[in-house]
C-alpha cells in the first residue's frame, strides 16, 4: 500500500519536475541574459549550451528518422507507403488522423443503469451514469474500425499475468540469489547469466515442439499459458539483473531491521522490498516488453479471437499489400504506452541497470 | 537493563585464516557505558555485531544478564544497535523509522505506538522532524534520529558502532554530550566503539582498548591514561601520543641511569623505578607530552632542540629532537624559536617504563598484583 | 475438445441469435443428420473479409450447421503446427499449391467418395489443381494470376504486343524524375509467363525430365524477360517496391493479379486490366493458383461436424450470386463453368479470366515445394546481374536435386 | 563483496527463511518454470536432431502424442551432424554469422556510446526527454522495424537509404543485392534495433562514473579525450562489457533481419547461421538436419557466453564470497 | 611557484538562489601554507575549486602570480589537487596514476616520467606500492599515494579539499605531520581546506575563517585564537569551544560591571575593556576553557555549580552552570564532584567581548585600525 502511495508521489515529483521544467529554463535564459548583459558571463558559453544542444538535438533526430518516417506515412491520408516514388518528404501527402482514428475506433462510454436497493424499503435508487462519447469513429468516415481495442484488451490480458507471475518467480530468486549462501547458489547464476540470452534463436522447429507439448497439456490459445511462459523466458536475465541491483543495497539496513527484531520475511517485505524500486521499477518495464512484443510464440499458439498487438498488427498484412498507413498508425499507438511509461520511469529504469553490484 | 558478559570470545573468518576476535572476555555492568577503542580493523565491530547477534561467536560464550544468548537470533535478543552509517531507513519517514522496532518487537497498538515515538522524539528534539524523510536530514539529525530509533525500543543494552565518526568535528562534540545525557537519564547498559581516543576517554564509566583482536587493557580512563598496561596503550590513549625513547639502563653503584641515543640522561632515584628496571638492559621511556617541562638547565634537565612549534591555540605543541619525534605540551605562552635549544625535565612519577621487547608495563604489572582490574 | 468452443468467433455472434428464426423456412440444404459446428480458416485482405463473414453469417442463417470462421494471419505455420497436434479447423482456404504436400504430409483428406458436388461444374484447371494422385482434397472457387494492368492516364490502350509495350515503356521510364515503365515483382511466380512461353517449365512431373529449370526453351524465357521488361522496371525486385510506383500512378504498367486492383482502387489510379501482351513467337503462359477450400484432417471421421464443414464448402463454392460478387468487387475470376468467361462478369475479370485460361496451373506435386527458394534465389541473382540466366538456373537445379534426395 | 557472507555468517533458526540451504527453495520455482519452457524444448529439439525427421514423417502416425515421439522419423545417429558439418554452406554461414557478431557489436558499442555521451553531456539541455526519446524502437515490435528497414535499404531508386544518398549527390546503391552492401544494411539495422537497450545501460554505467575522477583528471591536465579514455571508458568498462556479451548473444541468432531482408542473400551469401537452420528446415523441409544446425549454434553461443562471462567475470562479480 | 590572489570572488548556485560564496578576498602568498575552516556548507570546497579552475566565479577575478587565470580551463592551470576521497583511478596502478598528470601536463618521455615518479615515491614512502592498485591499498596508503601524485607534478599551487578527513583519529594526526613536512621541504604555495579546526590551526602557515560563504577572518592562527574578529570565530575555533554569556552592562560611578543571568557578576577593570563597552546595553561575553581557573572565593571570584565532569586524561574539562554550557579546562588533579559549588575566575586580559547583536568583537575593531591584517 505505502509501495503504491510512494509510486504516486514520485509520478506526481515527475509531473511537477516535467511542468517546472521550461520555467528553469526561463530562469535560466533569464539569469544567463542578465548575465551576458552585466558582462559577467561571456557571450561564448550560452552560445555552446545552445550549439551542444542542437547538435545532440540534431544526432537524436537522425537516430529516430526511421520513426518519423513511420510517422508520416501513417499521418498520409492516401494510404501510406515506404516506397515513395515522389522523392524524400518530409511532410505527410494530404496528412490525416484517419489511421489513427482507424486504429482507436470509437471511444465511447455507454451510459449505464445503477440500481440502488435501500435496505428496508422496496424503493430502489436508480442511477443513470451519463454516456461519454470521447470519439465516434463514423464521424471521420472511419466505417471498420481496426481490433486494436481487442488485441490491447489481450495483450493486458497475457502482459499483467506475465508481469504478476514474473515478479513472483524472480524476486523471491534474485533475494536468495543475493543475500543468502546455498548449494548450487554460484552454478546457478552462472547458468542464468549464460541463459540470458542463449534461447532466443534456437528456431521455429522447437516452436512446434513446444506447441505440441501445449496441445498435450490442453493449454494452447490460452492466454494465460502464453503468460507463464513469457514469465519463464524472462526468469534468467531479470532475476540477474534484479539480484546485481540488490547487492548494492547496504546489509546495514538489514542487519538495523533485524536487530529491531524484524523476522526474515519483514525485512524483506520492508527494508528489502522499497530500497529496491528502481531495481523492480526495471525488472517490471523488462518482464511486461517480454509479453507486450513478442510475436512468434503468440501467434503460433493463440487463435484469433486472444491476439495479442503484435500479431493484431501483423494480421494487417496480407500475402501481398501492407496497409502501411494503418500498419504504422497501429504501430505506433502500440509503442506509445512503452514510451510513456519509460518517460516516468526513466530514472529508476537508469538506476536499476547501474549494475550496482557490479564491481570494475 | 542487564549485564553483558563475553567469556573467551573468538571470532574466526576465512575458516579461520583471519582472527578478528582473539579470546575477549569481559563483563559490562549494569547500566555502564563502557567505550570500546582501537585501531581500525582490530576487531571493535566484529566484538560488537557479535554481541549483536549479527555475528556468531567461532567459540566462547556471551551472555546477557543471566541468559545464554550465543545461539539466540539478534532480533530475539533486546539489544539496539546505532550503526555508524545511520541505516536509517531511506524510504520510511522519521516516525516510522523509529516506530519500526516496536512494530516488530512488541505488541503495541498504532497509538501507543505513535505516542511512544512521539515521547521520545520530544527527548531527543526531533518532534518536528517526524514527518521527514532521512534524506532530507542533515548529519546530525540523522544521527539523532539514529539515536531515538535506539532509544524508542527501551532496550536491555544499547549498541554503538562509531555512531559520531560521519560527523564534522563541531558537531561530534555536541553529540558527545548529548549521548551522555541521554545514558545518565537512561541508565541503559551501553557498548559504545570508537577509534577517537578522546571520545572514548571522556565518554567512558570504563574504558576497553583492543588491538590486533586481543584486549589490551580495560579499567576507568582516568587509570588507564595514568597507567597503561603496556605500550600499544600508553601510546594510543592521549593526544597528542605519549612520548617513547628506548633507552639503557646503566647501574653504577647506587645510581641507576637511563641513558638514550641523542645524548639523553636521566637519573632514577625513585625506589619504584628503579626496582622496575632492576636487571634490564635496554627499556622503553614514555612520557606524556603534557608531562614535559621546559625548565632552566639543570641537574635533572635534559638539553634538546625544538624542530618544529606547532600552536593548537590554547597550548604550543614543541616538537623536539629526542628520540623519533618527541612532543612537549606547552603552555602557548612559551614560544622558543624552531632550531633553538631548550631544556626539558619531567617528573619522576610521571614516567612509563615499558619492556624493550613485548611492551608490558613494567610498573603496571607491579600494581595490577595488588589491585586487580576487572 | 477444443478451446476455440468457448470463445466466439466474429461471427457467429449474430448469426446464432437471427438462426432460430429463419431455420424453417430456409432449407436449402437437405442432408439429413444432426447439426454439427465446423472451423473454417482463411487469411483476406481486409476488404474481402467483410465479404467472407457476411457468406458466413449467410450460410450459418440458411443452415443447421455452424461454421466459425477465423482470418489466420500467416496460415501455414499455423496449420502446420495446429493440424498434426489436432487442433486445426475442418476446412481452410488458400492457392492450390499444398494440395500435394498436405495431402502427403497428412495435413489434409480424400474426400472424393463424399462429394456431392460434380467436379465437372468447375473448370478444367481448377478441377484438376484440386486433386493429387486421384485424392480430391478440396473444392476450387476462384483462379488467380498475374496480367497486365496499365495506367489510363498514361496508356490510352493496351499494347497487343511486347514490342508495343516497349516502346509505351520507353516513353515513360525516368527514374530520375521518380517514373518507371513497369511495376513487376520479379519472382518465379510472376516471371513464370515468361520462362513458360517458349515451351518452358519450372517443374512438372508428367514430363521428362520432371525439372525444366535447364531446358533452353526456359531459359530463353526469363532472358527474353529480363531483356525486354527488367530495364524499364525499378531496381528492386521485390513486391513491396515494385508495386509502389504504379500505385502512385508512377508507372505505365505492372503485371500483378487481381488483389493488387483494392490498392489500385484505394490510391485512385485510373487502371485498366488487359492479358498479357503477345510474343512474336510463343505466348505468355503464367502460372495460375486456384483458390480453393482444402478439406482438413479434422474431416478424415464422418460426423456431423465434417457434414457441416462439407456442406458449407459446397455451399460456397456452388454459389453464383456469391461467386459473381466476389468477382464484381475483388476481381476475384470464378472457376465454375457456368460463369468462367461470362460477359456478365466486369471486364478486369474478363481480363483476368482470358489470361488464366492461357496459363498453366501450378504443379501440386509436393517436389515442386522444394523448386521455390532456389529458383527464387536464381532469379534473384540474375536480376541483380550477378549471374548469366543459365549459369544461377545450373545451380539452382542442382541445389533442388539435392534437396530431393 | 561480503554481501552475502556477511548475512550468511548470520545465526540459523526456525522458520525456513532463516535457513540459509533453504534459500535454495526460492530459486527453484523460477529455475522449474524456466526449464520446463526452455530446457524442454532444447530436449526435443535434440531429439529431432538425431532423426531424419521431415514433415512427412514427424507429423504422420495417430494422435498429437506421435509428434512427442518424433511420428514415423527414424533415428539416423549423427547422420544429420554430419552432413551440416560437411556442407560448405554452412561455414559460410558460420563465418559470415561471427563476423557479424564482430561487426555488428563494435557498431553497436560506438553508436550506444556515442549517443550516451551526447544525452548525457553537462552542456545539452533536455536531456532527459530526449532519452526517451530515443528508446522508442524499444517499444516496437522487431519484426515490424525489420520491415520499415527493408523498405530503407530497397535497392530501387526511391528506398530511403538512396534517396537520402541521392539528396548527398551520390548514386543510388543495390543494397540487398551486393554482398556487402546486404551485410552492411543488416550491421545498420541490427545496431539501430539494439541500441536503446545499450544506450540506457551506458546512460546508467556513465551517471555512476565519479565526477571526482574527472574533476582530478581535469587538474591533471588532461583533455576531454585524455578524460574520456581514461577515466570514463574504464569506469564503464563492466557495465558495457556485459552489454556487449548479452548483444553479441542477439546478433549471433539475429534472424529477423537477413531473412525479412533478402532471406540471407543475395544467394545465400550472407546467411547468418539461424537463417541457414530455418532454411534448412522449412524451405527444404530437412526438420532433423534444421534441429541439428539449431543446436550446434545454441552450443557455439553457449560456449561464446560461457568464454566470456569466465573471462570478463561477470558471473562472480557479483556474487565471489 | 606564485602567489594566488582571489579578487572579490562570487560563485552564486542555481541561478543566483544559492551564494556558495559572497565577495571573498584573499592573497595567498608565495610559499605560504594557508588553510581554509568553516562549518559545513560554508563554501571552503566551492573557493577551492574556483581556484583549480573546477567552477567558474559569477564574478571577481583569480590570480596565480601575475597571471589572471579566471578564464583559464583547469587543465591549463598548473596546480595539483587533493581530493577528500583521493579520487585515485582505480582502474590504474599507483604508478600510472601518479604518471598520469606528467602524460598530460609535461613533455616527458616515459623513461623520465618513471624515474620522477619513483623519486616521488620514495619520497612519501610508497615505492613498495607502485604496481598496486587503490583498491589494494588502506585509507593512509590511499592518501599518501593521493598527495604523491600531486607532488609528483610539481605545480605552482597545491590545493586540498578535506584530504584527512576520511582517516581515522592516529593516522590524521600522522599524516598531518607528514604533509607539513612535505610543504616544508618543497616550499610550494598550498591552499589546505578543512573543516577541523585543531587541524587548520596546527598546520596552516595562515589560516582562513569562511561562514555563510563570507570571509570572516584571516590571520595568523594564534593571533585569531587570541583575538577572534567575531563570535563566530571565536566560538569556532579551538576546543573545547569558548565559553559566551550575554551580559548586561552596568555603569555606575567609575566601575563597569558586567552582570548575567544565574547570579554571574563581574567588574571590568581594565580600561581597554571598559571602553569597548562603553554606552551599550548588553555585550556578549567570551571566555575560552582554559582560561577558566579554578580559584579561592574572592572578589572577582564568580560562584557556580559543577554540572559535569569530564575527564580526557592530560585534562579536566569541568562543565558548569553558567550560560548555556560552560566548559573550564582544567588540570587533570582538579576533580571536584559533580553538583559541587566552586568559584572560578579569570583573567581579564583573556576576556572577550561582542557585540550582542552581530556578533562583532568590541576588541578587535581597536586593534584593526592599528595593525590591519591582509
Ligand atoms: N566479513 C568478514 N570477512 C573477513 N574478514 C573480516 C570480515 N569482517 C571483518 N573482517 C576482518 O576482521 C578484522 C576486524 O574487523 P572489524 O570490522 O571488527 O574492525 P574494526 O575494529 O571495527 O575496524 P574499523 O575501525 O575499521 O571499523 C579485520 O581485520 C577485518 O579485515
Ligand atoms: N553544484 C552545486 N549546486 C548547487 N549548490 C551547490 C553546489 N555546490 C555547492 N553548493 C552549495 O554551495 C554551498 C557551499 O558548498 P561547499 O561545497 O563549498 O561547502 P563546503 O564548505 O565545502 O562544505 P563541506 O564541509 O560540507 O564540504 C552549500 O550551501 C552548497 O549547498
Ligand atoms: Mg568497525
Ligand atoms: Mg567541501
Amino acid at each position: 500500500m505505502s509501495l503504491l502511495r510512494s509510486v504516486a508521489r514520485e509520478l506526481k515529483n515527475d509531473f511537477v519536475g516535467a511542468a517546472t521544467t521550461p520555467l528553469d529554463l526561463y530562469r535560466e535564459l533569464r539569469y544567463t541574459a542578465a548575465g551576458v548583459r552585466s558582462g559577467e558571463i561571456s557571450p561564448m558559453r550560452p552560445l555552446k549550451t545552445a550549439g551542444l544542444t542542437l547538435g545532440a538535438l540534431v544526432a537524436v533526430l537522425t537516430l529516430l528518422f526511421p520513426i518519423y518516417w513511420i510517422l508520416i506515412s501513417a499521418l498520409s491520408g492516401t494510404g501510406g507507403s515506404i516506397h515513395s516514388v515522389d522523392g524524400l518528404r518530409l511532410l505527410p501527402e494530404k496528412p490525416s488522423l484517419q489511421p489513427f482514428i482507424w486504429v482507436i475506433g470509437d471511444l465511447i462510454l455507454p451510459s449505464y443503469e445503477i440500481g440502488l436497493g435501500i435496505p428496508f424499503s422496496d424503493s430502489t435508487l436508480v442511477f443513470n451514469t451519463p454516456g461519454f462519447e470521447l470519439l465516434d469513429a463514423s464521424d471521420y468516415g472511419v466505417e471498420s474500425p481496426s481490433g486494436f481495442k481487442k488485441f490491447f484488451w489481450n495483450s493486458l490480458m497475457v502482459a499483467i499475468p506475465t508481469v504478476i507471475l514474473g515478479m513472483c518467480l524472480i524476486v523471491p530468486a534474485a533475494y536468495a540469489l543475493s543475500r543468502r549462501e546455498f548449494i548450487g547458489r554460484r552454478k546457478i547464476l552462472f547458468g542464468y547469466v549464460l541463459l540470458t540470452q542463449v534461447g532466443g534463436g534456437l528456431g521455429i522447429a522447437l516452436l512446434i515442439g513446444l506447441y505440441t507439448v501445449f496441445v498435450q497439456v490442453g493449454i494452447n490459445d490460452n492466454k494465460l499459458a502464453l503468460s507463464v511462459y513469457y514469465a519463464a523466458t524472462a526468469v534468467p536475465f531479470n532475476t540477474w539483473l534484479l539480484k546485481t541491483y540488490m547487492d548494492g543495497i547496504p546489509v546495514s539496513y538489514e542487519e538495523a531491521a533485524v536487530v529491531d527484531g524484524a523476522p526474515a520475511w519483514r525485512v524483506v517485505v520492508e527494508v528489502i522490498l522499497p530500497l529496491s524500486k528502481a531495481g523492480l521499477a526495471t525488472v517490471f518495464i523488462f518482464t511486461f516488453l517480454t509479453g507486450w512484443t513478442e510475436f512468434v510464440v503468440a501467434q503460433t499458439l493463440l487463435g484469433t479471437e486472444n491476439y495479442t498487438l503484435p500479431v493484431g498488427l501483423f494480421s494487417l498484412v496480407s500475402e501481398y499489400s501492407v496497409p502501411w498507413a494503418r500498419f504504422s498508425a497501429f504501430a505506433l499507438t502500440f509503442a506509445s504506452p512503452i514510451m510513456l511509461v519509460y518517460l516516468f520511469a526513466q530514472r529508476y529504469i537508469e538506476g536499476g541497470l547501474s549494475f550496482g553490484g557490479m564491481e570494475g | 537493563m542487564a549485564t553483558v558478559t563475553l567469556d573467551h570470545l573468538r571470532k574466526e573468518y576465512d575458516n579461520g585464516q583471519i582472527v578478528a576476535v582473539d579470546d575477549v572476555s569481559l563483563t559490562v555492568e549494569d547500566g555502564e557505558f563502557v567505550t570500546v577503542v582501537g585501531p581500525s580493523g582490530c576487531g571493535k565491530s566484529t566484538t560488537l555485531r557479535m554481541i549483536a547477534g549479527l555475528e556468531r561467536p567461532t567459540d566462547g560464550r556471551i551472555y546477557v544478564g543471566n541468559d545464554d544468548v550465543t545461539g539466540v537470533h539478534a532480533r530475539k535478543r533486546d539489544v539496539a544497535m546505532v550503526f555508524q552509517n545511520y541505516a536509517l531507513y531511506p524510504h520510511k519517514t522519521v516516525e516510522q523509522n523509529m516506530a519500526f522496532g516496536l512494530r516488530m518487537s512488541t505488541d503495541l497498538s498504532k497509538d501507543e505506538r505513535r505516542e511512544t515515538v512521539r515521547e521520545t522524539a520530544e527527548m531527543m528534539g526531533i518532534e518536528d522532524l517526524l514527518d521527514q524523510k532521512p534524506d532530507e536530514l542533515s548529519g546530525g539529525q540523522k544521527q539523532r534520529v539514529a539515536l531515538g530509533r535506539a532509544i524508542v525500543r527501551d532496550p536491555d543494552v544499547f549498541l554503538f558502532d562509531e555512531p559520531l565518526s560521519n560527523l564534522d568535528a563541531k558537531l561530534r562534540t555536541t553529540m558527545r554530550t548529548e549521548i551522555q545525557r541521554l545514558q545518565n537519564e537512561l541508565g541503559t547498559t551501553s557498548v559504545y566503539v570508537t577509534h577517537d581516543q578522546e571520545e572514548a576517554m571522556t565518554m567512558g564509566d570504563r574504558i576497553v582498548i583492543l588491538n590486533g583482536g586481543e584486549l589490551q587493557q580495560s579499567g576507568v580512563p582516568k587509570e588507564v591514561y595514568n597507567d597503561p598496561a603496556n605500550e600499544f596503550v600508553g601510546g594510543f590513549i592521549g593526544s597528542p601520543s605519549m612520548n617513547f625513547l628506548t633507552v639503557t639502563v646503566e647501574e653504577s653503584g647506587g645510581t641507576t641511569r637511563l641513558v638514550g641515543e641523542d645524548g639523553f640522561e636521566y637519573g632514577l632515584t625513585d625506589e619504584r623505578l628503579r626496582n622496575a628496571v632492576r636487571g634490564r638492559e635496554q627499556v622503553r621511556l614514555g612520557i606524556r607530552p603534557e608531562d614535559v617541562r621546559v625548565a632552566e638547565p639543570g641537574l635533572d634537565a635534559v638539553e634538546t632542540t625544538v624542530e618544529v612549534i606547532e600552536p593548537v591555540g590554547s597550548d604550543n605543541y614543541l616538537h623536539l629532537a629526542l628520540g623519533e619525534d618527541s612532543i612537549a605540551r606547552v603552555a602557548s605562552d612559551v614560544e622558543p624559536d624552531t632550531g633553538e635549544t631548550i631544556h626539558v625535565s619531567f617528573d619522576p612519577s610521571d614516567l612509563h617504563l615499558f619492556d624493550a621487547s613485548d611492551g608490558e608495563s613494567l610498573l603496571y604489572e607491579a600494581e595490577r598484583s595488588a589491585t586487580p582490574t576487572v | 475438445a477444443s478451446v476455440q468452443e468457448n470463445g466466439e468467433t466474429t461471427t457467429s455472434g449474430d448469426g446464432a441469435g437471427t438462426t432460430d428464426g429463419d431455420d424453417s423456412t430456409q432449407t436449402e440444404t437437405t442432408e439429413t443428420g444432426p447439426a454439427g459446428t465446423a472451423k473454417a480458416w482463411y487469411r483476406l485482405q481486409n476488404t474481402e473479409l467483410e465479404a467472407r463473414k457476411e457468406a458466413l453469417s449467410q450460410f450459418n442463417a440458411d443452415s443447421k450447421h455452424t461454421i466459425e470462421g477465423s482470418d489466420v494471419s500467416d496460415l501455414k505455420k499455423k496449420t502446420t503446427s495446429a493440424i498434426p497436434a489436432g487442433q486445426g479447423p475442418h476446412v481452410f482456404d488458400w492457392a492450390h499449391d499444398w494440395v500435394g504436400d498436405y495431402l502427403q504430409r497428412g495435413f489434409v483428406v480424400d474426400r472424393s467418395d463424399q462429394l456431392n458436388v460434380d467436379l465437372n461444374t468447375f473448370t478444367d484447371a481448377a478441377a484438376g489443381a484440386v486433386q493429387f494422385d486421384g485424392n480430391v482434397v478440396g473444392l476450387p472457387y476462384a483462379a488467380e494470376t498475374v496480367s497486365l494492368v496499365y495506367n489510363k492516364d498514361m496508356v490510352d490502350e493496351p499494347p497487343e504486343t511486347v514490342a508495343d509495350m516497349k516502346s509505351v515503356m520507353k516513353e515513360h521510364h525516368d527514374p530520375q524524375n521518380g517514373t518507371y515503365g513497369l511495376s513487376y515483382p520479379f519472382d518465379p511466380y510472376f516471371v513464370s509467363a515468361w520462362a513458360q512461353a517458349f515451351g518452358g517449365y519450372y517443374f512438372d512431373p508428367d514430363k521428362d525430365p520432371q525439372l525444366g529449370l535447364t531446358k533452353s526453351e526456359t531459359v530463353k524465357g526469363i532472358e527474353f524477360a529480363l531483356d525486354n521488361l527488367k530495364p524499364y522496371m525499378p531496381k528492386d525486385p521485390s513486391y513491396g517496391a515494385q508495386a509502389a510506383p504504379f500505385s502512385e500512378g508512377n508507372a505505365a504498367f505492372a503485371i500483378n493479379g487481381p488483389w493488387y486492383l483494392t490498392t489500385l482502387k484505394e490510391k485512385g489510379v485510373n487502371f485498366g486490366v488487359a492479358s498479357l501482351p503477345k510474343l512474336e513467337s510463343g505466348q505468355p503462359r503464367p502460372l495460375t493458383g486456384i483458390q480453393m477450400w482444402y478439406f482438413s484432417k479434422a474431416m478424415g471421421e464422418d460426423g456431423a461436424d465434417t457434414a457441416a464443414a462439407q456442406s458449407f464448402v459446397e455451399w460456397y463454392v456452388t454459389n453464383e450470386d456469391l461467386l459473381t460478387t466476389a468477382a464484381e468487387e475483388h476481381g476475384s475470376i470464378p472457376v465454375l463453368e457456368s460463369l468462367s468467361g461470362s460477359d456478365a462478369l466486369p471486364s478486369d475479370v474478363q481480363a483476368f479470366s482470358e489470361t488464366v485460361s492461357q496459363g498453366v496451373p501450378m504443379p501440386t506435386h509436393p517436389k515442386m515445394g522444394k523448386v521455390w527458394q532456389p529458383l527464387t534465389d536464381a532469379l534473384t541473382k540474375v536480376y541483380n546481374g550477378d549471374a548469366g540466366v543459365e549459369p544461377a538456373m545450373k545451380q539452382a537445379e542442382k541445389t533442388v536435386r539435392e534437396n530431393w534426395e | 563483496m561480503s554481501t552475502v557472507s556477511r548475512v550468511a555468517g548470520r545465526v540459523e533458526e526456525v522458520p525456513f527463511l532463516e535457513r540459509e540451504d533453504a534459500s535454495l527453495l526460492l530459486v527453484l520455482p523460477g529455475l522449474f518454470v524456466f526449464s520446463a519452457f526452455m530446457l524442454f524444448p532444447i530436449l526435443y529439439l535434440l531429439g529431432i536432431s538425431f532423426t531424419n525427421a521431415e514433415p512427412a514423417t514427424l507429423f504422420a502416425g495417430d494422435g498429437a502424442m506421435s509428434v512427442l515421439t518424433f511420428g514415423e522419423a527414424s533415428f539416423v545417429g549423427l547422420r544429420n551432424y554430419v552432413t551440416i558439418l560437411t556442407d560448405p554452406n554452412f561455414w559460410n554461414s558460420f563465418g559470415i554469422t561471427w563476423l557479424f557478431v564482430a561487426t555488428s557489436v563494435t557498431l553497436k558499442l560506438t553508436l550506444s556510446i556515442g549517443v550516451a555521451l551526447i544525452v548525457t553531456g553537462d552542456r545539452v539541455r533536455g536531456k532527459r526527454l530526449m532519452r526517451s526519446l530515443i528508446i522508442i524502437p524499444m517499444g516496437l515490435p522487431a519484426i515490424f522495424t525489420i520491415t520499415v528497414w527493408r523498405g530503407i535499404f530497397s535497392s530501387a531508386e526511391f528506398g530511403l537509404a538512396n534517396q537520402v544518398l541521392d539528396a548527398l549527390g551520390f548514386a543510388s546503391v543495390s543494397w540487398l543485392s551486393e554482398r556487402w552492401m546486404a551485410f552492411l544494411a543488416y550491421n545498420v539495422t541490427e545496431a539501430w534495433l539494439a541500441y536503446p537497450f545499450m544506450v540506457i545501460i551506458t546512460v546508467s554505467a556513465l551517471q555512476d562514473v565519479p565526477e571526482e575522477l574527472h574533476e582530478a583528471a581535469k587538474v591533471d591536465g588532461a583533455g576531454y579525450l585524455a578524460r574520456f579514455l581514461h577515466v570514463t571508458l574504464p569506469s564503464i568498462k563492466r557495465p558495457v562489457l556485459f552489454a556487449a556479451i548479452l548483444t553479441a548473444a542477439a546478433s549471433f541468432q539475429q534472424f529477423l533481419i537477413p531473412y525479412v531482408f533478402n532471406q540471407g542473400g543475395p544467394a545465400r551469401a550472407n546467411e547468418l547461421m539461424v537463417v541457414y537452420g530455418y532454411r534448412e528446415a522449412f524451405t527444404y523441409f530437412q526438420y532433423g538436419q534444421g534441429a541439428a544446425i539449431s543446436l550446434v549454434a545454441v552450443a557455439f553461443i553457449g560456449a561464446f557466453m560461457w568464454l566470456n562471462v569466465k573471462r570478463g567475470k561477470l558471473a562472480d562479480g557479483v556474487g565471489d564470497t
